[in-house]
C-alpha cells in the first residue's frame, strides 16, 4: 500500500474535517472516470452518493479506501477506515464468522463471539459456521456488511450494501447502520441507488456525474424522517431530477415511467 | 538365414555395431580399414558397458566391446552374449591411488581403510582391489569399498573427501598429474588386460552377420596393428573425434587395448580365475564358465 | 461522463436470427440426480483401482504373449517372487525405509526452500525479478552435471542425496507457489488489506489459501520427484535404498529386481497420491469447483 | 446435465403451461430450503418471485435451470430456456461482446453487431470490446442481462437483474424487458426484492417461505401500470405485510418504518 | 422457513474491545502511485537480469578465490573461450539445432498426449478415476529405469530420445492443466451450461481458459524438463546434440565444455522462461490478480 500516515498533511481543516479531496482525478487507460474532483467530508457525517451506473463511484470509494494510488490529486482520510464492498469479496477459504473478525488486531480475529454478535445484528448468526460459497446473495452481503461495521472505523465506506436485500432485511439493516454510526460518531460514505434510502440516511446526499459533483444537497430535516413530508418528497423529485428521471411528479416512483 | 555364400555377398546385410564413448569407430575411422566391406556397418554408441548390453539385451546392437569383467557381469545377468575376439592391453591404466599425503603406502595399509571404486560394482578397479589385497594376505571384508561413479569420485578425490581411490585411465592420470600416489596398479598380471569383443547369440545365429563380423574382426585387428605403428595419427584422430585434449588422447592411445587376440584356452583359463576371484567375494553371482560364453570359430590369426 | 439516452425500444431487433430453431414445445424434465435412482455405482476406491490393475493385466499379458521380451521387462510371476525373496531377507524394506528416510528429510528442506523463494518472488516485484529469472534458469541446468559440484561441497555420504531430493522437490514446488500467489485473486486481496492485514496476516490468510490449489499440484509433483532424485542420489556411495538397488540390479541386468524396483516406486506414487488427495479434500472443502460430469 | 428430453412427460397441462412443479424439494446439507414446493405457470406468464434473503429463491432457479439436481419431486420446464443470475458470471476471458453471444449456435456467437445491438440496449455498447475486469457493478450486470436477453428463450429466468442499477437505468432495463416479453411472448420468472417492480411488471406476484409458495396475487391490473392508483397501492400493502413489513401504511414504502 | 427478528438494538455491542487503539485523529494522504513522481526505475530487463548477472559475478568470484576448483567448475573465462572456439567450428550450433529438433518434436507430441489424459480426466469422473491414478503411478516410475524397454520399442534411432522428452514434458503439462481443470469456477461452467454451449463449446470457452493459468506454470516446467530429458537420451546412440556433448566432454574430461554446456541449458532455461513470460502477458491480460507488491 502507497499510503503512509502524514501528520503533516493535516492543513488547516483537520480538526473538522473527516475527508478532503482536492482536485482529484483517475484516467483508465486514456478515459477520465474521476476529473478534478473535490470534496469534503467532515467529522461524523453522513453523506450519500448517488448516480448513473458507471460514473465512478466505487472508483471514488477505491481511492478513499487506499487501494487504487495512480490518481493526482489531493486525498487525506481517516486511518482507520472500513469499507463493504459492491461485491461481498468474502474469503472463501475462511468461514462465515472467521471472515467477520478477519484483520481485527490481536486475539480479536478469533473471537466467534464477537462475530456471532454482529452476524445476528444482520440476521444470520446461524450461517456463523459454513463456508462462504454456501451463502445466499443477501447472505454474502450482510456477512460483508458485518465485517465492515465490526472494526468500528472512523471512516465507513458503503458501497451499495443493501442492493441484494429484501424489504423487512434491507429496513433492519439501514436502522443498524443508522444506529452504529449515531453511537459512534464516525464517518460514513453511503453508494447506493435508492434516493429515499440516501434521503432518509444521509446529512448530505452528492450526485455525481461527469466525473464530479455534479450536484450537491443537504438534508437538514429531523431524524428520525418521514417518508411523506413535503420537503422529503420535493427534495426526492429534485435528486431524481439530476439523475435524469425528469417527468417523475412529486408523487410519482421512478418506475412510473414506464406507464407512460 | 540363408546360405553363408549368398549372404556374405550381400548387401542387405547391415551390422550394428556396440562401442563405448567412440573408441572402436574412432580407431576403425582413423585407419581406413573399413573401406569396402560387403555389409554396413552402423555404430551404436553407449556411455558404459551397461546401457551398451542393454541394448545387445533389446536386440538394438550386434556386438558389444567391454572389458571382461562387464561381459562377464552380462553373461552372469543372462544377456544373450557370446565373447568372439579378445583385446588385449598391460593393465597399467588401471590402479589404486592415494592421497599424496595419505598415511597409506602399501595395499596392506588399506586395512580398515575406505576405499572408493569406479565405475561400479563388479568394475576391473574392482577386480585390481580384490586381487591385490588378496595377494597381500587380507581379506576383501578387511577394506570398507564405497562404489562412485568415476566423475564424482574424480571430484571427491580432488576435493580430499576420499583417500584411496581405485580407477582407471584419465581419471587416473589426472590425479596422479597433480600429485597422487599410486599404490599400486594392475601390470604383471593383477588384472586380466582382456576386453571381448562380444556378439549376440542372435547374430550369430544369423549367417550373414556372422560372416560380417567374422569379416569385421580381421578389419579390428587391422586397426589395432595400425595404431600400434601411427600412435600420433591415432592420437589426432581421438582429439578431432572426441574433443579429447591432446595430452588424454595419447594417454588412451598408449594405455588402449594394443591388439586383437584369438580366445584361446589360456585367455579363457585367465579370465575364469578373475570370474572365480570375484565370484569369491560374492561380487559375480551367478559365476559364469567362461569356456561356455565364447564362440572361438570367429577370429583365428 | 453523462448517460447517453438509451436507443428507442424499436431499435429492438425484431427477430435476431441467433437462436436456433428448437421445436418452439419442446419441454423437458429434470431428472433428480441419478445417484439417488440408480444402482449405486462402484465406490471410487475401486473405480480409481481400474487403471492400476488395467496395466498389471495388460503387463501380465504381455508377458505372457511374449509383447514384452522376457530379458527386457520380467514378468509380473518373477517380480513377485523377487518381492517375497526381498522382503524375507530384508533388503527391500531396509531399502525403502533408507529412501524414505531421505527423501523425507530432503523433501522437507526442498520445501521450506520453495516456500521462502516463492513467497519473496510473489510478494514483491524486485524479488520476482532476482528469484524468478534465476529460478527459470537454475531449473534448466542438468543437475546431473552438478552433482559432482554437489560431492565437492557436501562430501559422498548422507549429504548430497538428501541434497539432490531438495534440489529436485524445489523447483515444482516454487513454480507451482509462484504461480499461484500470481493467480490469487486481486479483489480479495484489496479486501483483505482494507481490514487492516498486515503483511503477515496477508501472506496467511489471502496469499497462501489462494496459493493452496496450485500449490497441491506441485506437491503432488515433487513428492514423486523426491523418490525420483534418489535414482540419481544413490549411485552416490550408497548402500541401502531403492535406487542403489536398482542401479545395482541394472549393472547385473536383473530385470526382475530392476522391474521390482519400478512396481516399488509405482506403487509409493500411488501411496503419495493418495496422500495429496486426501490432502486436497481436507484443505479445498471451502472450494466451489469443477468437479468433472458425472459421467 | 441430467435433464433430458421427454416428450411424454408433457402431460395433460403441457398446451398451456410452460413450467410444472410437482413436489419440489430440495436439502442442503440437512436444511431443506424447499419443501414440497408445487408452481405451475403458464405459457407467455410473466411471474415476479418474492422473499426474504436466503428463502431459496436462487435455489429454486438454479432447478429450473437445470443446474441442479439433487432434488426430489417433479420439475418440468421449456428446452429452450436463459437465465441472469445474482451475480454476473461473466467469463473474464472473454471480452464483452464476446460474452454477450456466447453459446448463440453456429456463426452468431461470433456476430459483433447482434451484441452491440443489445449492450446498446442496456446502454453500455461502447464498452462492448473491453475485458468484464473493467466493467463498474451495474455495468457488469448490464452485460449478464443483455447475455440472457440475446437467446430468446421460452422460458426467461432473472435473479434480480435491476440490483445494481441507479434509477434511471433500472426504469429503462425494465422496460426493455417489458417490451421483449410482450414482443416474443415467453414466459418470465423475475425474482426481485422491489414490491414495486414486481407489481409493475409481473401477471402474477408470489411470495416465497418457509420452501413454499406461502402467498400469491393476480395482478390484473391493465398495462401500462401506474403507482399511484389505489389497486397498486392496496396490492402492495399486502405484499408488504406478507414479507413481515407489517406496520406500513398504505401509503407508505417500507423504509417509513425507520421512522416510527 | 421464517425469518427471523433481528436482535434488539441495544444488542449492538457498545464497544466492541476489537479495535487497535489507533490514535483517533490519525489521518493519511494518499500518495499518487509513486512511479508517477519519483526518479524512473530500472528498467524491467535489467531488473531481472540481476540475478542471473549475479550469479555470474559469484561464479567468476568463486573460480578466482579457488573456492570452486577448477577440475570441478571451469572459470567462466575457459567456458567462454571454449564458446567461442566451438561455435567457430559450427559444433555448438549444430549441437543445440539437434537437441531443438528432438525436444521440439518431443514436446509437441507430449502436449498433446498430456492434453488430451487431462481432458479426459478433468472432464469425466470415469476418466479420472482411470486416468489420473495411472498417471500418478507413472510418474513415480523412473523412466531412467524404462531406457531397456524404450530401445526394444524403439530402437536406438531419433525415436527413444523424442519418446523420452514426450515422457518428461507430459507429466508436468498433464498435472497443471488436470489440477487447472479442476479449479475452474463452477458458477461459470454453470453460466455456460445455461447458455447452452455444448461439450465441445464448454472446453473451449470455459474449461480451458480456466486452466490456462495452471497450464502455463506446467508449460515453464516442460519447457525445460524437454531439453533435460536429452541429457540422459543422448547418451542413447547420439552424434549430436548438447547432452551428447555434455556426456561426452564427462568422458574425456572437458570441465570447461562440460560447464559450456550447463551454461547453454540455463541461456535455453532463460529463453524458454521468456517466451512463457510473453505468452502469459498475451493470454492472461483478462485476469485481475494480485502482481506483488510495488517494492
Ligand atoms: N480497472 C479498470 N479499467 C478500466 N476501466 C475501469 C476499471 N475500473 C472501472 N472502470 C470504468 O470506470 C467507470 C467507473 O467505474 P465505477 O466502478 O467507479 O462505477 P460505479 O459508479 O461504481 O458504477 P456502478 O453503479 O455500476 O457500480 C466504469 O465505466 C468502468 O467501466
Ligand atoms: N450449496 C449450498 N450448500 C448449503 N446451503 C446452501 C447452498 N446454496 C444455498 N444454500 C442455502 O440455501 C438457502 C437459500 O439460498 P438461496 O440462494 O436460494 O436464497 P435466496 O432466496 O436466493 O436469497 P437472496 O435473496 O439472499 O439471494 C440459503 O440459506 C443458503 O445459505
Ligand atoms: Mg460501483
Ligand atoms: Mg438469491
Amino acid at each position: 500500500m502507497s499510503s503512509d500516515a502524514s501528520s503533516a498533511s493535516s492543513g488547516d481543516k483537520s480538526e473538522t474535517s473527516s475527508v478532503d479531496i482536492r482536485g482529484l482525478s483517475r484516467t483508465f487507460d486514456g478515459r477520465t472516470v474521476i476529473d478534478d474532483l473535490d470534496l469534503t467530508i467532515a467529522k461524523g457525517e453522513f453523506v450519500a452518493l448517488l448516480g448513473h451506473s458507471g460514473c465512478g463511484k466505487s472508483t471514488l470509494l477505491r481511492i478513499l479506501a487506499g487501494l487504487d494510488d495512480e490518481i493526482s490529486g489531493e486525498v487525506i482520510v481517516p486511518a482507520r477506515r472500513s469499507a463493504a464492498f459492491q461485491s461481498p469479496r468474502l474469503m472463501p477459504w475462511l468461514r462465515v464468522w472467521r471472515n467477520v473478525v478477519l484483520g481485527l488486531p490481536g486475539r480479536a480475529n478469533r473471537d466467534r463471539a464477537l462475530a456471532t454478535r454482529y452476524l445476528a445484528e444482520v440476521g444470520i448468526e446461524e450461517r456463523a459456521g459454513v463456508w462462504p460459497k454456501t451463502l445466499s446473495g443477501g447472505e454474502a452481503q450482510r456477512v460483508s456488511l458485518a465485517r465492515a461495521l465490526v472494526r468500528e472505523p472512523e471512516l465507513l465506506l458503503l458501497d451499495e450494501p443493501f442492493g441484494a436485500l429484501d424489504a423487512l432485511t434491507r429496513v433492519n439493516a439501514q436502522r443498524l447502520v443508522g444506529e452504529l454510526w449515531q453511537r459512534h460518531g464516525c464517518s460514513i460514505l453511503l453508494v447506493t441507488h435508492d434516493v429515499e434510502e440516501a434521503l432518509l440516511l444521509a446529512d448530505r446526499v452528492l450526485v455525481m456525474d461527469a466525473g464530479g459533483i455534479a450536484h450537491e444537497v443537504t438534508v437538514d430535516l429531523p431524524r428520525p424522517r418521514a417518508l411523506g413530508s413535503p420537503e422529503f418528497v420535493s427534495l426526492r423529485s429534485r435528486l431524481l431530477g439530476w439523475l435524469g428521471v425528469h417527468d417523475a411528479s412529486a408523487s410519482e416512483t421512478p418506475l412510473e415511467r414506464i406507464s407512460s | 538365414g540363408g546360405a553363408a555364400g549368398a549372404a556374405s555377398s550381400s548387401p542387405q546385410v547391415t551390422l550394428t555395431v556396440g562401442d563405448q564413448a567412440k573408441s572402436l569407430q574412432t580407431l576403425l575411422n582413423a585407419s581406413g580399414v573399413l573401406k569396402g566391406t560387403s555389409y554396413k556397418v552402423k555404430w551404436a554408441e553407449f556411455e558404459g558397458a551397461a546401457p551398451l548390453f542393454q541394448a545387445v539385451q533389446a536386440g538394438a546392437a550386434d556386438t558389444s566391446y567391454a572389458a571382461d569383467l562387464p561381459t562377464l557381469q552380462a553373461q552372469s545377468g543372462g544377456v544373450p552374449v557370446k565373447g568372439v575376439a579378445a583385446l588385449h592391453n598391460d593393465g597399467s591404466s588401471t590402479g589404486i591411488v592415494v592421497q599424496k599425503n595419505s598415511s597409506v603406502k602399501t595395499v596392506s595399509d588399506l586395512k580398515g581403510k575406505n576405499v572408493v571404486v569406479s565405475s561400479a560394482r563388479g568394475s576391473i578397479a574392482e577386480y585390481l582391489l580384490a586381487n591385490a589385497l588378496q595377494q597381500a594376505g587380507l581379506k576383501y571384508s578387511d577394506v570398507h569399498v564405497q562404489y562412485l561413479l568415476p566423475t564424482q569420485a574424480q571430484a571427491a578425490f580432488t576435493a580430499g573427501k576420499i583417500e584411496a581411490w581405485a580407477t582407471f585411465g584419465t581419471y587416473k592420470a589426472a590425479v596422479v598429474d597433480q600429485g597422487a600416489r599410486q599404490i599400486v596398479d594392475g601390470t604383471g598380471g593383477r588384472v586380466s588386460g582382456y576386453g571381448f569383443i562380444g556378439a549376440a547369440d542372435k547374430a550369430l545365429a544369423d549367417q550373414g552377420k556372422k560372416a560380417a563380423i567374422k569379416d569385421f574382426l580381421g578389419r579390428l585387428d587391422k586397426a589395432l596393428t595400425w595404431s600400434g605403428t601411427h600412435q600420433d595419427a591415432y592420437a589426432q584422430a581421438i582429439e578431432k573425434a572426441t574433443g579429447a585434449k591432446a595430452a588424454v588422447a595419447q594417454l588412451i592411445v598408449k594405455q588402449g587395448y594394443g591388439e586383437l587376440v584369438p580366445i584361446t584356452p589360456a585367455v579363457t583359463k585367465t579370465v575364469q580365475n578373475v570370474a572365480d576371484t570375484m565370484h569369491g567375494i560374492k561380487i559375480l553371482d551367478p559365476n559364469v564358465n567362461v569356456a561356455d560364453s565364447v564362440d572361438t570359430s570367429l577370429f583365428a590369426k | 461522463m453523462s448517460v447517453k439516452e438509451y436507443a428507442a425500444p424499436g431499435a429492438v431487433p425484431p427477430k435476431p436470427t441467433a437462436q436456433a430453431a428448437a421445436p418452439p414445445d419442446t419441454r423437458l424434465t429434470i431428472r433428480p440426480a441419478r445417484r439417488a435412482r440408480r444402482i449405486p455405482r462402484l465406490p471410487r476406491a475401486v473405480r480409481r483401482a481400474i487403471g492400476p490393475v488395467g496395466l498389471l493385466v495388460a503387463w501380465y499379458l504381455g508377458s505372457v504373449t511374449g509383447v514384452l521380451p522376457e530379458n527386457v521387462l520380467a514378468s509380473p510371476v518373477d517380480v513377485v517372487r523377487q518381492a517375497i525373496e526381498l522382503t524375507s531377507s530384508g533388503e527391500l524394506p531396509r531399502a525403502i525405509a533408507a529412501s524414505g528416510r531421505r527423501a523425507a528429510t530432503g523433501f522437507v528442506i526442498g520445501a521450506a526452500i520453495a516456500l521462502a523463494l516463492s513467497l519473496t518472488a510473489g510478494l514483491f516485484r524486485l524479488g520476482e525479478d532476482v528469484v524468478d529469472a534465476s529460478m527459470g534458469m537454475f531449473r534448466a541446468i542438468p543437475w546431473v552435471g552438478l552433482i559432482p559440484l554437489f560431492i565437492v561441497w557436501f562430501g559422498i555420504d548422507e549429504t548430497p542425496k538428501i541434497a539432490l531430493v531438495a534440489l529436485g522437490v524445489t523447483y515444482p514446488l516454487y513454480f507451482n507457489i509462484y504461480g499461484g500467489i500470481r493467480s490469487a485473486d486481486s479483489q480479495l486481496v484489496e479486501a483483505a488489506r482494507m481490514l487492516g492485514l498486515g503483511r503477515i496476516a496477508l501472506i496467511r490468510y489471502v496469499i497462501l489459501p489462494s496459493a493452496l490449489p496450485g500449490a497441491l499440484v506441485g506437491l503432488r509433483y515433487a513428492l514423486s520427484t523426491a523418490w525420483l532424485a534418489l535414482v540419481f542420489g544413490e549411485q552416490i556411495n550408497a548402500d541401502a535404498g531403492i535406487g542403489y538397488l536398482m542401479s545395482n540390479a541394472e549393472q547385473y541386468f536383473r530385470t526382475d529386481v530392476i522391474v521390482l524396483c519400478l512396481a516399488v516406486y509405482a506403487i509409493l506414487g500411488l501411496l503419495c497420491d493418495f496422500v495429496v488427495r486426501l490432502l486436497s479434500k481436507r484443505l479445498l472443502s471451502w472450494r466451489a469447483s469443477f468437479d468433472g460430469d458425472g459421467a
